[in-house]
């Protein structure tokens, strides 16, 4: 394998050594991990972070007035400034932690949905959406008699502008909620575009960066959003924490989702009152550790730096296009010209599983299936396909390590 | 290949998965079921025909990776001129070795066993033993009685 | 300080070397942690569980088909069986992964609730209630017209179970929703019995074991109980991790909470299949690390055993409430018969926050404030109460630190 | 006490948590106000009353803390007779003395500097600022106007 750098400010063998797994033998071979998108390795300083509090500085956060909960406190909200500045929100109090990706759409399902969207009004989705924004959409429409609308895609994969903009004419659409980056054809989606598409028709936008906020800096401000949803471990963070960036004016207009401590004023037998936001969309003990965990992580990342690591993955998209394209009988799905670090393909005559179990034969983790996105599926015209997805540890080596292990696949199938 | 990344992948089963024995529909038939997994896509349609107690015909249509294609085409071959609860006897003794990694001697799961590596692969059980929840569903159809 | 060891089979040193964080300093004195009822400290095995994962074994689980993927799931559901062997489940599936108590009693507010309790029919809990288990059926109320009715608890902190009866007396109570064990007065309430009433008079069971999972054998089964939840974090378990079991064939007849990828069984633009229980109720990725984080602290505290734990903690309850009714003006809320270690008191002349800050200053951590029970603190006739709470790694010597501390405190108040 | 576990209860806090000077109810005022922490039941009623653009009477009812009470107090002490410029000068002051652990030399926050080992205690700066969230409520108070 060749460790070529391309990305000149990206020290490739240093990254390497701060994720302990990246070391580990699968079936004997050297493990080669292209399932970042899934969930991303967790580097050393995520781990330390979650160890340090667990050995030095636990507690249960807010309620405690001891030092232990002081401490603890401060490192889980000082996690909130670090999503703050990571998304470059205008609050901290905008921030609210969740399990993941999922449960943040669920909270704005359930509770904007409920309140702001009315029966009869409808939420605009894409074809290219993962599962968790799709599957809150039909609980609200058969719990609420909201209706759902589908924006075409194009045959290259990317977002048919024309066809959201048909489908938010009527302004009868309370809520565009989009996908940012698909985890599937790797599109990036037009999103600054979508916001004021979606605002001048007078839609609220919600983007589900997932896959998005992994590979590139976001700035909510900027792109105009009203609602961002993201997952901390394909962040380098850990399981169990999730974010919901929504303005604050929406926030403060929305209720609860769940009930229970910390998100409460006051409690008496007959009625409970709703804390301010963040705490009104908390409820009971948080994720602590996962927060501080989730917080390293975007230390980790910010310092690496935004340019570079999307300087990296865009070499490896390419490299990863070039080699992948040249094995005959392979296709790659989606030709969007913005896209992000993930390749979904099929080869002819093996079924994806079989690509799946025989390249993980030779230490290579990719996945196959329907990527959580089995309407997609129908629109590519696929049952399953493969999918490489790359972070800011791979290496184009690893690239050429797929494209020789798809090569003996063949063989095999041959 | 040197290092066996293809162990699973058994000369046999990538035979019948690329010609299949039992592919085809049965134009009379008394059973017939469908089995499918969401995860993947997989598919595979049965028919059955009994005659004097025995399975007389099968055919499969199936859409799906190597394992669940040689799979369905091996059963064919497995069942054919079985009894009900001859089959339900190997249903269960190669149900057994994919989730256990063995069976037991008896019945004779015979070429079956050449799915037994299958065993290794959590995630790819389902894909061996789809045609056979398949065959337990067209047993059970009284549909076309 | 004196750990003399009263539990005979339980070796206090040893256990306490487990613990890393216990010999931590605070303002300089050896910390003397009796916070555990808001949240536990982790032991070494529990820490080594979670670091183990990310740095050799991680992948996103279930939906991967490589040895990654396959070994996390494989220990994610292995967590899964230690939680069922824990609760003696009748089955595996009846596991239902959440983030903590709180999301649990609102995924059975607003799946059971919205489905199986009628408007018009009522939920029933006590006066001794979480929050947690208190403002999700103010939510369901609000939004779906139940009823709501308090049992009363006696003077000394026990249910009065004459007042359960009466309460469940028409036929119209749906559920009996009911502490285990109440984390402000350390009562255990008679699970078995009040299973027994609600099932006489038509209602369903669900308890709410987040404090007392932790300190007896809880056996759903021999309860006869239909809801179980608890925290993993008040386990010796990491945050970010809870539990909901139910009986299968209630999970079976419930709808999903939140919707997402793994929790479906087929999904089309159009509509959305469900998977079976548990992963139905499990959407999106799950907390894999902090669900095998809670197996090794449930394979911790069973190899320790409950019966050791058990005893010890009834040893320190008592040596607790002898110490610190001493103390002239100190008063201990709550006489229950059947307790667990958990002692709640107030100081004449002295606010709680400022016992606790005083302590603190010592190097103890106790709690102070309303625990969540707000209601609780109008019956009881108090705004606030101090609180000292044991674990298994709890000694005699540290409540005789409290002792002295709470006297010191009275000096400065003096 | 030798090892000072007592530092933030200086005597002048524990002084007025005893004995406040300005407990009670004003018969004649011309605003009030309540503030709460629901979090441990803090509860503090202000009655204030003014005169030629100065503060000249101000009376509170504090169930709470030693931290509450005595902040209650001091603020009585430093408040009267001043304008509410200067008042809200205070405020900003003393704030700033709980959050940041300073305060600016000017306005001279005099006895109030008592209070400042609050800001080491995070979850106790609400218990000293409550009094001065209440005493900016009951200057904007309009309804005995
Ligand atoms: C009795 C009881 N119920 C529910 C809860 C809520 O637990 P959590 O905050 O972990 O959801 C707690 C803990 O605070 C508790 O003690
Ligand atoms: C685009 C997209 N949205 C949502 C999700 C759901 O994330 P999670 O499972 O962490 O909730 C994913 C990841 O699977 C994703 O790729």
């Amino acid at each position: 394998m060749s460790d070529v750098l391309h990305a000149p400010t990206l020290d490739i063998e240093k990254i390497r050594a701060d994720f302990p797994i990246l070391g580990q033998l699968v079936h004997n071979k050297k493990l080669v991990f292209l399932d970042s998108a899934a969930s991303a390795q967790k580097p050393r300083v995520v781990i330390d972070a979650m160890v340090n509090a667990m050995e030095t500085q636990y507690a249960n956060v807010h309620r405690g007035l001891h030092w232990m909960s002081e401490r603890t406190s401060d490192a889980y909200e000082g996690a909130r400034d670090k999503v703050a500045a990571l998304l470059n929100a205008r609050d901290r109090s905008e921030i609210i932690f969740t399990r993941n990706a999922t449960e943040s759409l669920n909270l704005v399902a359930h509770s904007f949905g409920r309140t702001h969207i009315k029966p009869g009004q409808a939420v605009l989705i894409s074809q290219m959406e993962h599962h968790a924004n799709i599957v809150p959409w039909h609980m609200l429409r058969d719990a609420h008699g909201i209706t759902l609308r589908i924006a075409r895609i194009t045959d290259a994969g990317e977002i048919d502008m024309d066809d959201v903009e048909a489908k938010l004419a009527d302004g009868n659409v309370a809520l565009l909620s989009i996908t940012h980056m698909s985890n599937v054809l790797g599109t990036y989606t037009p999103a600054a575009r979508l916001a004021a598409l979606a605002h001048r028709y007078g839609a609220k936008i919600l983007l589900d960066g997932s896959q998005a906020v992994v590979h590139r800096a976001v700035d909510v401000q900027a792109l105009d959003a009203d609602f961002y949803v993201f997952s901390g471990h394909k962040l380098y963070g850990p399981s169990g924490i999730g974010v919901l960036w929504a303005r604050r004016e929406i926030l403060d207009s929305m209720p609860p989702f769940m009930g229970g401590g910390d998100m409460i004023d006051r409690v008496s037998y007959e009625r409970s009152t709703w804390a301010k936001p963040p705490f009104r969309f908390e409820a009971g003990t948080p994720a602590i550790l996962e927060a501080i965990g989730l917080g390293a992580a975007i230390d980790y990342v910010s310092a690496i730096g935004f340019d570079a690591i999307a300087a990296h993955e865009r070499d490896l998209t390419e490299h990863g296009i070039a080699v992948l394209s040249a094995i005959e009988g392979l296709h790659i799905l989606g030709a969007a010209q913005d896209r992000g670090g993930v390749i979904s393909f099929t080869l002819d005559g093996v079924h994806a599983h079989d690509v799946a179990t025989l390249l993980d034969k030779q230490g290579i983790a990719v996945r196959a299936g329907h990527h959580c996105a089995e309407p997609l599926m129908g629109r590519l015209g696929v049952d399953s396909t493969a999918r490489a997805s790359f972070a800011l540890y791979t290496t184009r080596g690893e690239i050429d390590a797929l494209a020789a292990g798809l090569r003996r696949v063949k063989q095999v199938f041959g | 290949m040197s290092d066996n990344i293809a162990d699973l992948y058994q000369s046999l089963i990538m035979e019948r998965t690329k010609a299949p024995h039992h592919a085809g529909r049965l134009s009379a038939f008394d059973g017939d079921a469908e089995g499918d997994n969401p995860m993947c896509g997989d598919r595979t349609h049965l028919w059955i025909r009994r005659a004097g107690g025995k399975l007389a015909a099968i055919a499969h249509e199936t859409r799906g990776c190597a394992i669940t294609t040689a799979a369905s085409d091996l059963m064919g071959d497995a069942v054919l001129g079985k009894t009900e609860a001859e089959i339900y006897a190997l249903a269960d003794a190669f149900e057994s070795l994919i989730s256990t990694g063995t069976a037991p001697a008896t019945p004779d799961l015979a070429d079956l066993r050449a799915l037994g590596g299958v065993h290794e692969y959590r995630s790819r059980h389902r894909c061996a033993t789809l045609p056979w929840q398949a065959l337990r569903a067209a047993l059970k159809d009284q549909s076309h009685g």
